[in-house]
């Protein structure tokens, strides 16, 4: 086995065992509430909310055993796809992300990207131009987009752009465009093949749709971006003035290659090496931000069930929240890890 | 009369981890069976190529590191020792050996006797930009053996570190300074001051002046005998540079992948080498006359790495001399005469000279 | 003088700016190399050999600036002085002309390139268009010289051209081209290095690469021409680093302490190798070591710095048999051998922050006069060919 | 020895020192922005001591006073007035009270966490980097575990899960106490004495355990709560961060010297590995202490925080999530949140210059070995 492919399979294997361990830390927290309370982790349906099913649900789970037995069953219910009943919601778990997704999705689908290919360029002109008018611009902005409470942001830009201007408007959505899509999908005239309304409304000639849907976008994603790009811009400075002073970058000057060469073929694929994990973090961690920006905004996605959820301390919606966003974390740390062992040839043989 | 140190077969293998699990996959042998004994008061020279394991030794032999195998005797009467060899022949289970070796042999010792040991053997190491804390006084620094090992604390101890700062050419002015507000030399010299501060009767030397200037080296090196004369004091002196170690060390041992390949008196090496690495090595220092200048290599290749030596003699891929038994067998240390031990099978097929 | 000088460093005077002060590291430097010659550059940490060598490329780091002097380079006839190129013509010395090497071989290769990409890079930048002509003519010779590879070739060849010689007019489609790759190196992607992908360039300059790495005897070449730099020893990454600098075989190599971080045996191996590259590609070579041992193994003259400036230049012979300056006598006497004790040079080496006035030896001295003290010695040739800066040997008025 | 000598000691001592610290001080005084970071942080310290002359209190201070007079008017937000300086949010909250004292529960919420995570931090990371082994693997896979949620999320849970009164079995904290007690003995190999006294108290706690267990009800406040939870999710950050700092100082030639001249590890630990560990944590924290109070606002803003009367910024903030259906009173009510804001932002902002600040200043005397 190459040890590349060894590698690959170590990082594998040690991820399983976090997601195991991300559900034995959850369900150990949920072992704080009396049965009871928890039983609704095992609703599946409406009609064993009724006060007389709980009962039932309580002995058929043993939520009096001993924790790991609870544990087993527990987890066994998750492998079926039982997350429990989302009393927020209202609706069994799995199929309020399901009819969520989409809205969050929007959101990242445009921050994500923003966010790693601004902060990388940013923080690299800003580590080329030391001490210049970008670097400081960079610093200062970072630190105070660093400082601002992101719900706080929301509502400024919702006082100015929706209340003042009246360019935007919270919500996903507006008004008339969801009435006319659920009058659509009643008559079958529309169909909503994604669930995301940007690429629905231009599948089914919508734009205008689309439109309204990504104006609805903008002031969420602003928000994210602002926010969380000064870390990555702070952290690629660092690398890149790190890397600039390495001997290897004298040899390639000394070598006669232009300035752009030596930073751009050089400098930064090196730099880049420790700003990848993070970036990983960073698009990962999104789903935390949202639970506010979300809120702000009224934008009927992941984070605002989550945050509706621990606000009606409804525990299967934010058990559900958790899990999801520790899986998808995993996720894109195996991603970052496939990245590393491109970008870092040393990586291919440890 | 004893041995001031007496290495038996020592052993320090340090585990490399890899594959999917993170085992142990494979090891460094950095020391692989050394055996040698030191004379008390002499200055024994221990050189070798980097990544030959000649630090390793060192720390090895003040238990900075715990060895896998051997024995190390410090200052052991020689009938104890010839005991210990004679009962590891019969029978290894006799608990007498194992009280003699828990009494004896350092390669046994933890805790307290460590921590007793320290006060005989000390270390001054290659560079003192790291081998001194950046957040403690000179004072502290020097007063650390004292304090640490309960031999004085206060006044008294300061009065110690004065006295010894004294010693090494400093003066007591320094006491309250950062060890980077001092040049190269000095630093050096602080690190002495700290080895030689409890007084101990034997100290290593890790490459004392590899990381010190030209002019200040020679410095350094006549502080050295001249404090081994006033304490009279028994030094393993470690170095890559030849030149240093043939004046000031009085027998010297040439390691190679984690064995001693040849040692013998320091003249006795230099002008009369046997074993054909050591030949080379003498033979690839450069030097210092522009009239006499050598054409080419003495020798090909690099060392081959130690996490899996050679089969056989470990010099053979390089060797001149390589004979197809080099590559079978290793090559013990045999004694040819005149306290001049070599490890090859090209010598001992030789007819010894004689002494 | 006897052979013409192809490198003339005049008074270069280099200043440090760091937060404990002002590190007056160079302090009118006065060197010249010439043709075909080993100019050993001997002295101790912080004597400022490095930096002298870093302001040859223009390579001083800050906060690190060149206050005067001159830095006169002969190639092809012509004398320019460094200093005054422009950012281009620069680059254009560095690497082709004039080529460095280093102390910390592994360090100072690019972690994440291999072997070959590196060297190969080199090339690329200054003999692009021989390996571009190279390509056409094996294209043609096997009868595919009308294929649409060829012409991309003889494309490139034609912006390279017209990019060098500047006649590109200002919207031309080559200039263009040549902007485009400036653009792409920003976003990653180099379009220039999309055409040196093709086969033929490719392998061209992989046979010339591998050709080089045979030069510094490395005996399989086409395994390492593959490797990355960790995979590397430390003998072998200082021939990788070595075959590079020789790659557009350069009429001046500098070499930084290239040995110190080696074994003794490969030491040897590598002294010998860079003489003999000497004598192959006819290069002239700066070399700077600490090791006295070394020079005398390897350099033709030598040059002993102290404390930012140079204080005494001859033969090897000379030097060693005769030498001049104090300074000189002293380094020379600490040199260990058995037998007789180690005489060292009394002091330490002084801080270049506020160093000593005049002499900047004087305060170790043991001839000192009190003109050292307040003057500094002129740099002058004394006996026929050997310089010093010193009063013992006149010029004190 | 006598006290003068003891004084000159001192004085000797201190000298290098504060050298060292007006080096420092110069070179945050040449940044604009380390200035500014100081001078902000300085100004809060000014409001929390001042706050009971800023705002005098009347009962409880940190209850924020309700203007009852126009409450039954109209419980809509009052714009600012001579009556209330920064206005009222709605229930007729006075913000200008609030904002003062919500300085103080800013303060007692990063200092806190801060100071909960250090202790533990340094403790298990310090243990874990030392002696490895099980206990390094262990910490290293839950840290693996706890970084793979978004602190926010998890804090959200805990707080939702946590009871509001703990029933704690003081003898059973005795036992674990001690537990970790004697476990530091034998690594630190202490003299035998100690370790047996130790013992023995370990085996009454169990025999109290078992006969006579010693209970003791402790209730959490709201903001306790947020606090303890956030605490939960940050500490393994910490002892991560100071677990490496210590890896990279314990393999330092000066820690084997010092071993080599038979200091005990305890020793080393603390005249070697934490001196020189220190900086970097410190700038951590610094940095953290921004991070922290931003989580607990964001926190009350969802309506997790502290009770709805109690003086927390984010708590004034979180009414206006009732206006996001309406932009209108988002609008009408502007000053109601945007002044509790820019408290937030300035303090968190002055908090991240200063961190910032220190890490330009000390990273070269990190450097500088």
């Amino acid at each position: 086995m190459t040890s590349l492919a060894a590698y690959i399979l170590r990082r594998l294997i040690l991820l399983i065992f976090v997601i195991l361990g991300v559900t034995v830390l959850v369900f150990a927290i949920t072992m704080l509430f009396s049965p009871d309370v928890r039983a609704i982790m095992y609703v599946r349906n409406a009609d064993q909310l009724k006060p007389e099913a709980i009962p039932l649900i309580i002995q058929k789970y043993g939520l009096n055993d001993p924790f790991y037995v609870q544990y087993g069953r527990w987890l066994t219910q998750v492998l079926q796809g039982n997350l429990g009943w989302s009393v927020s919601a209202p609706g069994p778990v799995l199929s309020v992300i399901a009819s969520r997704w989409p809205y969050t999705f929007e959101i990242v689908l445009f921050a994500a990207p923003l966010i790693v290919f601004i902060g990388i360029y940013l923080g690299v002109q800003s580590a080329i131009h030391r001490n210049g008018l970008i670097d400081h611009t960079c610093r200062v902005l970072s630190i105070v987009g660093w400082s601002l409470p992101s719900f706080w942001l929301g509502l400024l830009l919702l006082a100015v752009f929706a209340g003042e201007l009246k360019w935007f408007s919270p919500g996903a959505l507006s008004q008339n465009w969801i009435n006319f899509m659920h009058a659509g999908v009643l008559t079958g005239t529309y169909h909503r093949y994604t669930g995301i309304d940007i690429f629905d409304g231009l599948l089914n000639g919508q734009a205008g749709l689309s439109v309204d849907a990504l104006s609805h976008v903008v002031l969420p994603v602003i928000v994210i971006v602002t926010i969380d790009i000064a870390l990555l811009i702070r952290v690629m400075r660092s690398s890149m003035l790190e890397t600039l002073t390495k001997p290897y970058i004298t040899t390639a000057k000394a070598k006669g290659l232009s300035k752009s060469v030596v930073i751009y073929k050089h400098a930064r694929r090196n730099a880049l090496i420790p700003v990848a994990t993070l970036s990983g973090l960073m698009v990962a961690g999104l789903l935390g931000g949202l639970v506010i920006t979300e809120t702000v905004f009224a934008f009927g996605g992941l984070g605002n069930w989550a945050a509706q959820a621990a606000l009606q301390t409804d525990i299967p919606g934010v058990l559900g929240y958790t899990i999801l966003s520790a899986f998808l974390f995993v996720i894109a740390n195996l991603i970052v890890d496939v990245l590393y062992a491109y970008i870092d040839p040393r990586i291919r043989l440890e | 009369m004893s041995y001031m140190l007496e290495l038996v077969n020592l052993k320090k293998h340090f585990p490399i981890f890899g594959g999917v699990l993170k085992r142990r996959v494979a090891a460094v042998k950095a020391v692989d069976g050394v055996s040698i004994k030191v004379n008390r008061g002499e200055c024994f020279g221990l050189v070798g190529e980097s990544g030959c394991g000649k630090t390793t030794l060192g720390k090895t032999i003040l238990r900075l590191y715990k060895p896998d195998a051997g024995k190390i005797f410090f200052d052991v009467p020689k009938d104890v020792t010839e005991e210990i060899a004679a009962l590891e022949k019969e029978n290894l289970k006799s608990r007498r050996l194992r009280r003699l070796r828990e009494q004896y042999d350092l390669a046994t010792y933890r805790g307290r006797e460590l921590q007793l040991l320290r006060r005989k053997m000390q270390i001054v190491y290659q560079d003192p930009t790291t081998s001194l804390d950046p957040r403690m006084f000179v004072k502290d620094i020097i007063a650390e053996p004292l304090v640490a090992q309960g031999i004085a604390r206060g006044e008294e101890a300061k009065k110690m570190v004065a006295e010894i700062l004294e010693r090494v050419g400093l003066t007591s002015g320094h006491l309250y300074r950062f060890p980077h507000e001092f040049s190269g030399g000095q630093r050096q010299r602080i690190a002495v001051a700290r080895a030689l501060v409890s007084r101990p009767e034997f100290v290593i030397l890790d490459e004392p002046t590899s990381a010190v200037d030209v002019s200040v080296r020679a410095q350094l090196l006549n502080l050295f005998t001249d404090l081994q004369r006033d304490f009279n004091l028994t030094f393993m002196f470690i170095s890559h540079d030849l030149s240093i170690v043939e004046c000031i060390s009085h027998r010297v041992a040439i390691m190679y992948l984690g064995k001693i390949v040849e040692y013998s008196p320091t003249e006795e090496i230099f002008h009369r080498p046997l074993h054909p690495y050591s030949q080379a090595l003498i033979a690839s220092v450069p030097v210092p006359d522009p009239t006499k200048r050598k054409e080419r290599a003495p020798l090909t290749g690099e060392v081959p790495s130690p996490v899996n030596p050679p089969m056989g003699c470990r010099f053979h891929p390089r060797c001149p001399l390589a004979m197809d038994v080099c590559k079978q067998k290793e090559p013990e240390l045999m004694d040819v005469g005149n306290g001049h031990f070599v490890a090859c099978f090209a010598v001992s097929s030789q007819t010894h000279y004689a002494g | 003088m006897a052979q013409e000088s192809i490198l003339e460093i005049k008074d270069l005077e280099v200043k440090f700016y760091t937060y404990a002060g002002v590190v007056e590291a160079l302090d009118g430097v006065n060197l010249s190399i010439r043709r075909g010659e080993i100019l050993g550059l001997v002295g101790e940490t912080g004597s400022g050999k490095s930096v002298t060598s870093l302001s040859v490329m223009m390579l001083v780091p800050p906060p690190g600036k060149i206050e005067n002097g001159g830095i006169y380079f002969r190639s092809k006839g012509k004398t320019q002085n460094i200093m005054s190129l422009n950012d281009a013509s620069l680059r254009d010395i560095r690497g082709k002309d004039i080529s460095m090497i280093f102390q910390e071989p592994r360090a100072y290769l690019n972690p994440v390139y291999s072997v070959k990409d590196q060297i190969s890079e080199v090339m690329l930048v200054h003999r692009k268009q021989e390996f571009l002509q190279k390509a056409i003519e094996a294209l043609q010779k096997k009868g595919r010289g009308k294929s649409f590879e060829a012409s991309v070739y003889r494309r490139v060849l034609k912006t390279e051209n017209s990019v060098a010689t500047g006649s590109a007019s200002r919207f031309s489609r080559n200039r263009l081209l040549a902007w485009m790759t400036r653009i792409g190196q920003r976003i990653g992607t180099n379009f220039m290095s999309k055409f040196t992908r093709k086969k033929t360039l490719k392998s061209e300059i992989t046979k010339e690469v591998v050709r080089v790495l045979k030069d510094v005897e490395i005996s399989d070449p086409d395994r390492v021409a593959i490797m990355y730099p960790h995979e590397l020893s430390g003998g072998m990454a200082q021939r990788v680093i070595i075959a590079m600098a020789l790659a557009c075989n350069p009429t001046m190599l500098i070499a930084d302490e290239p040995t110190t971080n080696l074994d003794v045996t490969v030491q040897a191996q590598i002294l010998n190798l860079i003489k003999l590259l000497k004598k192959d590609y006819n290069s002239s070579i700066l070399y700077i070591t600490h090791d006295l041992g070394v020079v005398a193994q390897t350099c033709d003259r030598v040059a002993v710095m102290y404390a930012g400036n140079v204080v005494e230049t001859a033969e090897v012979v000379e030097t060693y048999k005769s030498p001049l300056h104090p300074y000189t006598r002293a380094l020379l006497e600490s040199i260990p051998s058995p037998g007789k004790e180690f005489k060292s040079i009394p002091g330490i080496v002084p801080g270049l922050i506020n160093p000593p006035t005049g002499c900047r030896f004087h305060e170790r001295c043991n001839y000192a006069k009190e003109i050292c003290l307040t003057s500094k010695p002129v740099f002058r040739e004394v006996k026929k060919d050997h310089f010093v800066a010193c009063y013992l040997y006149g010029g004190s008025n | 020895m006598s006290e003068r000598s003891r004084f000159d000691e001192f004085k000797a001592g201190m000298r290098p020192r504060l050298k060292e610290w007006r080096f420092m001080l110069k070179r945050m005084r040449e940044s604009r922005l380390a200035l500014a970071g100081i001078i902000i942080v300085l100004i809060f310290v000014g409001i929390a001591v001042f706050a009971p002359l800023l705002a005098p209190p009347h009962g409880d201070p940190f209850s924020v006073p309700q203007d009852m007079e126009i409450l039954v008017i109209q419980t809509s937000p009052t714009p600012p007035s001579t009556r209330h300086i920064f206005g009222t949010t709605d229930q007729q909250y006075d913000l200008y009270y609030a904002c003062i004292w919500g300085s103080i529960t800013a303060f007692r919420t990063g200092l806190t966490v801060v100071a909960f995570s250090l202790i533990v931090g340094l403790t298990i990371g310090t243990l874990a980097a030392m002696y490895g082994g099980l206990l390094d693997e262990a910490l290293m896979r839950f840290t693996d575990i706890i970084i793979a949620f978004p602190g926010l999320i998890l804090a959200m849970a805990l707080v939702i899960a946590l009871p509001g009164i703990f029933a704690i079995n003081l003898s059973l904290v005795f036992l674990l106490v001690l537990v970790v007690a004697s476990f530091l003995l034998l690594i630190f190999h202490f003299d035998k004495k100690i370790l047996l006294i130790v013992q023995l108290l370990l085996l009454l706690s169990l025999l109290s355990i078992l006969f006579f267990p010693v209970q003791m009800n402790l209730s959490l406040t709201r903001l306790d709560k947020v606090l303890l939870s956030i605490a939960l999710v940050g500490w393994p950050g910490y002892t991560r961060v100071i677990r490496g700092e210590v890896m990279r100082v314990k393999n330092e030639d000066f820690v084997e010297a010092a071993r080599a001249s038979g200091s005990s590890d305890f020793r080393i630990i603390v005249k070697h590995i934490w001196p020189n560990t220190i900086y970097p944590i410190l700038i951590v924290a610094t940095l953290d202490i921004g991070s922290i109070v931003l989580t607990a606002a964001a926190m009350s803003f969802i309506g997790l925080g502290a009770d709805p009367n109690f003086a927390d910024w984010g708590q004034i903030i979180q009414r206006a999530r009732n206006w996001i259906s309406n932009v209108d009173l988002i609008v009408a009510n502007l000053h109601a949140f945007l002044i509790p804001g820019i408290f937030i932002t300035f303090f968190v902002m002055g908090w991240n210059l200063l961190g910032d600040a220190l890490r330009d200043v000390l990273d070269p005397m990190l450097r500088r070995r």
